[in-house]
């Protein structure tokens, strides 16, 4: 392999490492306060491509990426609403399946909507700016997305440890009861929660599809699943965690699909999970579960 | 009953760490055939951990745990169990949904002689039936055969403490382990707490080593006292002996008040 | 200050407490005894807005409370110290002291100095992951934790429960503190009945969901009956 | 995007024959939705404007209607299996489908028990028909395309070849491999080969090495959903080799959503409305573009609703010729049928397969599917 | 249920001939008029398959409370198997034109139930690989890990080098269906029927007291290994079965039939069912397969009175059937049983509190 297809490779790598992580942190986060696997995430993404599409037809971009950030985020707080609310006291099967459920009706609803045919994503001006130096090609959104990733990474983990709504986070993560004793707002809290996985997703999907170009209703679903991995790769609930995920997963597949395996490509996610999983049972920075008898 | 003094249990000094914290360090104690032992101390002392280090939930850091005789070391749970020591948790912990016959019926099995496909063929009714009948006289011998059908975790307290010492006693075991059995209870309760421990001994033909908070249940019954502090040994010996040692009293007890 | 009128709660068609009826006057000690599953701890849940109350009112401060959500309750100054300790496992037990002070937004600093000074094992733990602590430094943290909040009224739900016979009485003193120091009502439920009686300016016993007798401290520590079914003196 | 609401008209007036009139139903076992829901729909227009200028058939003295039962296959076997219950449990006489091999493979057998035969318009993979007599095809087989486009390569002088298909895809990775056999016997050389997986969307590694291995032509048979996402990433990434593939890629999708760097791919097809192969051909384009535009569809006769109408054509010329309901003697007819269809001329061989021999070969020239030429193999 | 058979009462006893009498009677008329409810049938079958596989997940599931998702890599393994070894030889050549077939199971064939068994034995003796290092993990870690792993079977089953073996992208066709409808019935009865007993023995207490509390389980004297080993086996046992099953029904399986989709659809079964009830995972697997089947008149447009009604169109179907599935999550969060089993008494139970419910409403 030569050095330059070994480089291109390289950016490649980063470039979907960059974007899984950038999910993967949505999934942790929502995992980490409402020990839900919001299944539904990868189709809130997935919508966010939509709605991108439809914003940017009828409005500058400057305008539409605000709005696609706001709409996404009020879908996913009204389907936490809708959906995982009143399962507050449930089996939590119940509302793994709730999800289940709401992602079954994102896709179908897309489907229904938008066909099953695939849509080309709009342009942002600049973000697609392709940089050529010497055979290597790639434009902007592959420098852009680690960095927003790494920024992003930063903020969330300022908002869990080191403010009170953080702390509020925290603690209804672990027991609604309790928490509500303190005094915490139990339903403003899951709702900022989910509020802030939107648009997360929404931000990730920008970046995603930008760099894919078209959405369809199933769009959510595969890198939905990888940057659940990522998220349980990393230990879930841990940010920094999601984010070494969402690269080491990025980056290995792009290095076994170059390598010529790619049969093996989605397996590998699972391997790598499974190794660390025997390693450190509850991934590379998961808190260890304290369960004194 | 054999009158040299049989130790079942022994513990040679144990030292236990987690991370920075020494829980204990450096425990040693015997519990005796037939004995009721309490070990007492401050919250924190590292009373309970001495029970998971006998019981394999932790394997101890150092110093050896054995059981008429036999190194407990690396054993796991279950078999402790099996060689005979029970034991029940400072917290509740019954299979909360089952009724309270599957509870003791559970630990009944711990001694039957089945495979999977006997059991499922049902080629084992005769085992099944004995199992059945033992885990109903255990019930009516302890007063919760009325009970028998009603959800583990709607018990009131007390009966949950109660069930769980049964269950405990299903497994056929020896040495019995109690983690502060009158947690919760009112003093009533306790005195009938107290009185039932020394009839179960009587009538299984127990050791029991238990660890209470309690004075009045521990000085009552129990032949002989450890009192842990900061996971090191402070003093052992009778109810009086106890009650009057003054580190006990400063570190433990407290002043006259009665607990 | 708290008033509870006709107060009845039901778990799936069970009616646990069948409508009581009982007063906590400012800056008081209150206490609840009764025997195991009379309705204590269901009946401090309603308080605090944990349980749906099935009939009945709950008012404070003259304002009628029963349908509030919990975390508004803590805010009018209810705090519920829950039965079984419940603290949060994975955060260290200085950030346990803190939530309990989530509401405040002044400084804590000196708080938490007090409640230190009450129990120094959490000084020197305050890193220590709470699940990891023993049975009764779990206790200790979560008494801590309910003074943090500044209530008017902290409502306990047997805090000596599991705890050596000198944090009893510890425990039993700073109740008696608090109360007269920081006039901070409180509502206790204890199985410990003789202290509870002996700290309580009121207290009122509760049977199968009902209060069967009330009176002073002092009036049911001599009452026969009483020493017969919770102080466990025969005779 | 495609808008159906339209096709109520058509639907209703199959469904809702007055009774009392004779009715022959016919099944069209499609996918509207799932992975190949886009393409199963412009298959199934195809088969509804037949059904509007093929009503009725003549058998003995009587009128029959024919009435079309629609089953969505949602592109996924397991729900195949169901719907093609379906469509036995509704008494079909024959059966129209389905766009995606695969689902018509997982049919078959149930076809064939039931006895009642069935006429693929656009599955392209030889086990469809292969050892099911009930089955058959209008349109040509993967082997044939795969041996088209390599034919089609060199002869225009592109003499390295990269080829490109997804995994556990039996449509890609069989065109695939024909096309490499094909090539190969030619005298070219394959310079590499990568494989994607379903639902991939992220090309960039693959296209990379594709890259280093500098073909003159990327061979890459895939849906219409990774089409676009290929050509653009490979264009990002510089490539410049000419990408080719098989017949799905004749979708207006592709070039709407790859823009201009969908410019210069070709591929092979069945049918092109540039050149009607004979009258049948040209009634069809006069007819069909306005009942496209009725549908909110764009006016490009896709080449599947062609195949569409001519599978729907070789059932009725074999309703007519069995003078039958009944399936199985529907199923002998069938093998002797012959007729112009809007595809060219058509009666199948031994094994269902209609006997064709020529494609067409088309290219993108300024966001329009432009013909190129037509391409012949013997045998 | 009840291991006291004897006190059973008259009256359970002759309804429960009654409901044997009544499935074996419709059974039997759809068998005689194959032709004319093929759908029915296929629906049913279907529904029976995705009992078994629905009721081995509720076993770990439900009654060990693992939270295992590797239910349809389990599944592959056992259709493979299967289809392998029941493809009659004569038409194996045509089925693997592309890549040929492995001459070491070009000839090998088995009957029908012993290759349904040695599928079965197949996933379970992959489940027990796999198990040793897994069950270590706890909740949400296991299921990923589980799930992690019938992705990696589907990997491998579609990978190019198992082509002449599992004809890899191509898939296996030419699989010979079930004679008839009893026979389904019986697997299905038999399978079901084995796992109840389980469920109901000591075992299956065990099993439960893992669920409810590891470590008192431990504490009896369970080992915690050994019985989640082998409850995941056994399930894993069965799932296989039911996988050749569903191979059998399909008459042609590739690896996409086995996705990540088909562990979620099963795992529906299990909670719309009720976790931890047998019967709740039969009559979820019915409900879901014909749900989803009876909503396809959806899909076709609709016209009333000449107007058509424009939301229906292909699509709208699933739709539907997803508000319907959150409706049926939404308010019977514990499943449309609960944890609790059919019973008649269930049932009158239920009638005469609907009795009383419309009476109080008269009032
Ligand atoms: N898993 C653990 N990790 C870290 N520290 C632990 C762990 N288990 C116990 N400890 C520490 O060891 C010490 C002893 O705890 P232990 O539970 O044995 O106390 P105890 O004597 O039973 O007290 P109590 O009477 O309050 O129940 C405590 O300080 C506790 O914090
Ligand atoms: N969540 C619940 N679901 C069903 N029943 C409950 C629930 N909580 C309490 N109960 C029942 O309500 C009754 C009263 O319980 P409560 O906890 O209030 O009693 P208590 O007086 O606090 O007893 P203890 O001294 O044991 O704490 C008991 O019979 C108990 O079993
Ligand atoms: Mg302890
Ligand atoms: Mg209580």
């Amino acid at each position: 392999m030569s050095l330059t297809t070994f480089l291109q490779q390289c950016l490649t790598g980063i470039s979907l490492g960059g974007a899984y992580a950038l999910i993967a942190i949505g999934y942790t986060m929502v995992y980490g306060i409402l020990r839900l696997i919001n299944f539904a995430h990868g189709d809130i993404f997935m919508m966010a491509g939509y709605f991108m599409i439809f914003a940017m037809a009828s409005m500058p971009w400057f305008i539409a990426v605000p709005f696609v950030l706001l709409v996404t985020t009020v879908l996913g707080v009204g389907i936490e609403r809708v959906a995982y609310k009143p399962l507050r006291s449930a089996p939590r099967m119940s509302v793994m399946i709730s999800a289940i459920g709401v992602s079954y009706l994102l896709q179908n609803l897309a489907t229904y909507l938008f066909t099953a045919l695939p849509m080309a994503y709009p342009e942002i001006p600049g973000l697609k700016k392709i940089f050529k130096i010497g055979g290597l090609s790639a434009s902007f959104v592959t420098f852009f997305t680690p960095v927003l990733t790494i920024v992003l990474v930063y903020l969330l983990i300022t908002l869990i440890h080191h403010t009170k709504m953080g702390m509020a986070m925290r603690a209804v993560s672990k027991d609604y009861e309790t928490a509500a004793l303190m005094g915490i707002d139990i339903n403003r809290t899951i709702s900022f929660t989910f509020a802030i996985g939107s648009l997360l997703a929404a931000i990730g999907s920008i970046l995603y599809f930008t760099d894919r170009m078209t959405v369809f209703p199933f769009s959510g679903s595969l890198p939905g699943l990888k940057c659940f991995v990522a998220a349980v790769f990393g230990g879930i609930g841990s940010i920094p965690g999601a984010v070494v995920g969402g690269f080491v997963l990025g980056m290995g597949e792009t290095a076994l699909v170059a390598a010529g395996y790619s049969t093996f490509s989605d397996a590998f996610t699972f391997v790598v999970l499974i190794i660390i999983l025997l390693v450190r049972p509850t991934g590379l920075f998961g808190e260890k579960t304290t369960n004194k008898v | 009953m054999n009158e040299v003094k049989e130790n079942v249990l022994k513990m040679e000094n144990v030292v236990m760490q987690f991370g920075g914290v020494t829980a204990i360090d450096g425990l040693s104690l015997e519990v005796n055939r037939g004995e009721i032992v309490a070990l007492i101390g401050p919250n924190g002392a590292g009373k309970t951990t001495a029970f998971n280090c006998i019981t394999g939930i932790y394997q101890p850091t150092s110093g050896v745990v054995s059981f008429k005789g036999e190194n407990l070391k690396g054993k796991s749970p279950d078999c402790i169990t099996r060689l005979g020591i029970a034991r029940t948790f400072q917290n509740i912990r019954l299979f909360s949904n089952l009724t309270v016959f599957d509870n003791v019926l559970i630990a009944k099995h711990l001694r039957a002689h089945d495979n999977v496909f006997t059991a499922t063929l049902r080629l084992n009714l005769k085992e099944e039936d004995r199992m059945r009948r033992e885990t109903e006289k255990l019930l009516r011998e302890q007063d919760l055969y009325e009970l028998k059908d009603e959800i583990a975790s709607s018990l009131p307290y007390g009966l949950q403490r109660r069930l769980e010492i049964a269950r405990a006693l299903a497994t056929s075991p020896e040495l019995l382990l109690l983690d502060e059995p009158a947690a919760g209870m009112n003093p009533q309760e306790t005195q009938e707490l107290t009185d039932f421990i020394v009839k179960i001994r009587d009538q299984y033909h127990l050791t029991v080593f238990m660890i209470e908070h309690h004075m009045d249940l521990v000085m009552q019954i129990s032949e002989r006292i450890y009192v842990l502090n900061f996971g090191k040994l402070i003093a052992q010996g009778s109810s009086e002996e106890i009650q009057n040692n003054p580190e006990v009293i400063e570190a433990y007890l407290g002043g006259s008040e009665d607990a | 200050m708290l008033k509870v009128d006709n107060l009845k709660i039901n778990y799936g068609g069970i009616e646990a407490v069948k409508g009581i009826s009982f007063e906590v006057p400012d800056q008081s000690i209150v206490t609840l005894i009764g025997a195991n599953g009379a309705g204590k701890s269901s009946t401090l849940r309603a308080i605090a807005g944990l349980v749906k109350a099935s009939g009945g009112s709950i008012s404070f401060d003259g304002e009628d409370i029963t349908s509030l959500p919990t975390a508004k309750r803590v805010a009018k100054g209810i705090t519920l110290c829950p039965e079984g300790r419940h603290v949060f496992p994975d955060m260290t037990v200085l950030e346990n002291i803190k939530i309990g002070a989530y509401l405040r937004n002044d400084s804590l600093e000196e708080d938490i100095q007090r409640v230190y000074k009450l129990f120094p094992r959490l000084e020197e733990r305050h890193w220590q992951l709470a699940g990891t602590l023993s049975g009764g430094e779990q206790q200790m943290l979560a008494v801590a934790r309910g003074l943090m909040s500044n209530p008017k009224i902290l409502m306990l739900d047997e805090p000596s429960l599991g705890l050596a016979p000198i944090i009893v009485q510890e425990i039993f003193n700073i109740i008696k503190r608090i109360n007269q120091e920081q006039g901070i009502t409180v509502l206790l439920i204890e199985q410990n009945a003789n202290m509870a009686l002996k700290v309580a300016d009121r207290a009122y016993v509760m049977e199968t969901g009902s209060i069967t007798m009330t009176g002073t401290g002092a009036e049911l520590l001599a009452n026969d009956e009483i020493q017969a079914a919770y102080l466990g003196r025969k005779k | 995007g495609s808008s159906s609401s339209g096709s109520a008209a058509s639907g209703a007036a199959a469904s809702k024959s007055a009774s009392g009139d004779k009715v022959i139903k016919i099944g069209v076992f499609e996918p509207t939705t799932g992975e190949n829901g886009g393409g199963g729909f412009q298959e199934a227009l195809g088969i509804r404007y037949a059904n509007q200028t093929h009503k009725t058939v003549k058998i003995g003295d009587d009128e029959y209607t024919i009435e079309l039962v629609e089953v969505d296959n949602k592109s996924d076997k397991t729900e195949a299996v169901n719907a093609a219950n379906k469509l036995m449990g509704e008494k079909v006489s024959g059966v129209i489908g389905s766009y995606g091999s695969g689902v018509s493979i997982a049919a078959g057998q149930i076809f064939a028990d039931a006895k009642v035969p069935a006429v693929g318009a656009s599955c392209t993979n030889p086990q469809v028909t292969e050892g099911n007599d009930y089955y058959f095809r209008v349109c040509f087989l993967d082997p044939f395309q795969g041996t088209v486009m390599a034919n089609y390569a060199m002869q225009n002088g592109y003499k390295t070849a990269a080829v490109l298909t997804q995994l556990g895809d039996d449509y890609s990775s069989g065109l695939g491999s024909f096309f490499k056999t094909a090539f190969t016997n030619l005298g070219g050389t394959i310079a590499d080969e990568e494989q994607f997986q379903t639902n991939q969307t992220d090309f960039k590694a693959v296209l990379t090495n594709i890259k280093a291995a500098n073909p003159d032509i990327i061979f890459a048979p895939s849906s219409i959903t990774t089409a676009p996402l290929i050509i653009k990433q490979a264009r990002e990434l510089g490539i410049t080799s000419l990408i080719a593939a098989g017949d799905t890629w004749e979708n207006s999708t592709i070039i709407e959503n790859a823009g201009d760097s969908a410019e210069g791919v070709v591929l092979s097809t069945f049918f092109d409305e540039a050149e009607p192969a004979n009258d049948e051909a040209k009634s069809f384009i006069e007819g069909f573009k306005p009942y496209l535009k009725d549908n909110k569809q764009d006016e490009i006769i896709p080449a599947v609703s062609a195949l569409g109408y001519d599978a729907y054509l070789a059932l009725y010329n074999a309703i007519e010729a069995a003078q039958s309901t009944d399936g199985e003697k529907i199923k002998d007819a069938l093998k002797d049928v012959k007729f112009d269809g809007v595809t060219g001329s058509i009666s199948f061989d031994e094994n269902g397969d209609a006997k064709k021999n020529m494609a067409f070969i088309k290219t993108i020239e300024k966001g329009q599917f432009k013909f190129l030429t037509t391409t012949t193999i013997d045998g | 249920m009840k291991y006291d058979f004897s006190r059973k009462k008259k009256r359970d006893a002759v309804l429960d001939l009654l409901l044997i009498a009544v499935v074996l009677g419709i059974c039997g008329f759809l068998e005689a008029n194959k032709y004319n409810y093929s759908y029915a049938i296929s629906i049913i079958e279907r529904s029976m398959i995705y009992a078994v596989v629905a009721v081995s997940m509720n076993l770990v599931n439900g009654f060990t409370g693992l939270f295992s998702l590797g239910q349809a890599g389990f599944m592959a393994l056992g259709a493979y198997v299967t289809a392998i070894l029941t493809i009659p030889v004569s038409q194996r050549p045509s089925v693997y034109y592309i890549s040929g077939i492995n001459p070491l199971i070009a000839n090998l064939s088995a009957p029908i139930t012993l290759a349904l068994i040695l599928g079965g034995l197949v996933a379970a003796a992959c489940a027990a690989l796999i198990g040793i290092p897994v069950l270590r993990l706890k909740s949400d870690y296991l299921a990923i890990a589980t799930l992690g792993f019938a992705e990696i079977i589907r990997a491998l089953i579609a990978a190019p080098m198992m082509d002449t073996i599992t004809n890899g992208s191509y898939g296996l066709k030419s699989i010979p269906g079930f004679s008839s409808i009893f026979q389904v019935l019986i697997l299905t009865v038999v399978s079901i029927g084995l796992m109840v007993l389980l469920i109901n023995s000591s075992y299956g207490r065990m099993f439960k007291a893992v669920r409810e509390d590891e470590i008192a389980a431990e504490a009896m004297g369970i080992n915690l290994f050994h019985t989640k080993e082998l409850s995941f086996v056994i399930s894993s046992f069965f799932a296989g079965i039911s996988g050749g099953m569903l191979a059998m029904f399909m008459r042609s399986i590739d690896s996409k039939t086995f996705q990540v989709s088909l562990t979620y659809d099963i795992l529906l079964i299990v909670v719309i069912g009720g976790i931890g009830s047998v019967t709740g995972s039969v009559l979820g697997a019915f409900v879901v397969t014909a749900g989803r089947e009876l909503l396809r008149f959806f899909d076709e447009p609709l016209t009333v009175a000449g107007v058509s009604i424009p939301l229906f169109r292909p699509g709208f179907r699933m739709v539907i059937f997803s508000i319907l599935l959150m409706v049926v999550v939404l308010f019977y969060s514990r499943g449309l049983m609960g944890t609790n089993e059919f019973s008649w008494d269930g049932i009158f139970g239920f009638f005469r509190r609907k009795r009383k419910a419309v009476k109080a409403e008269g009032r």
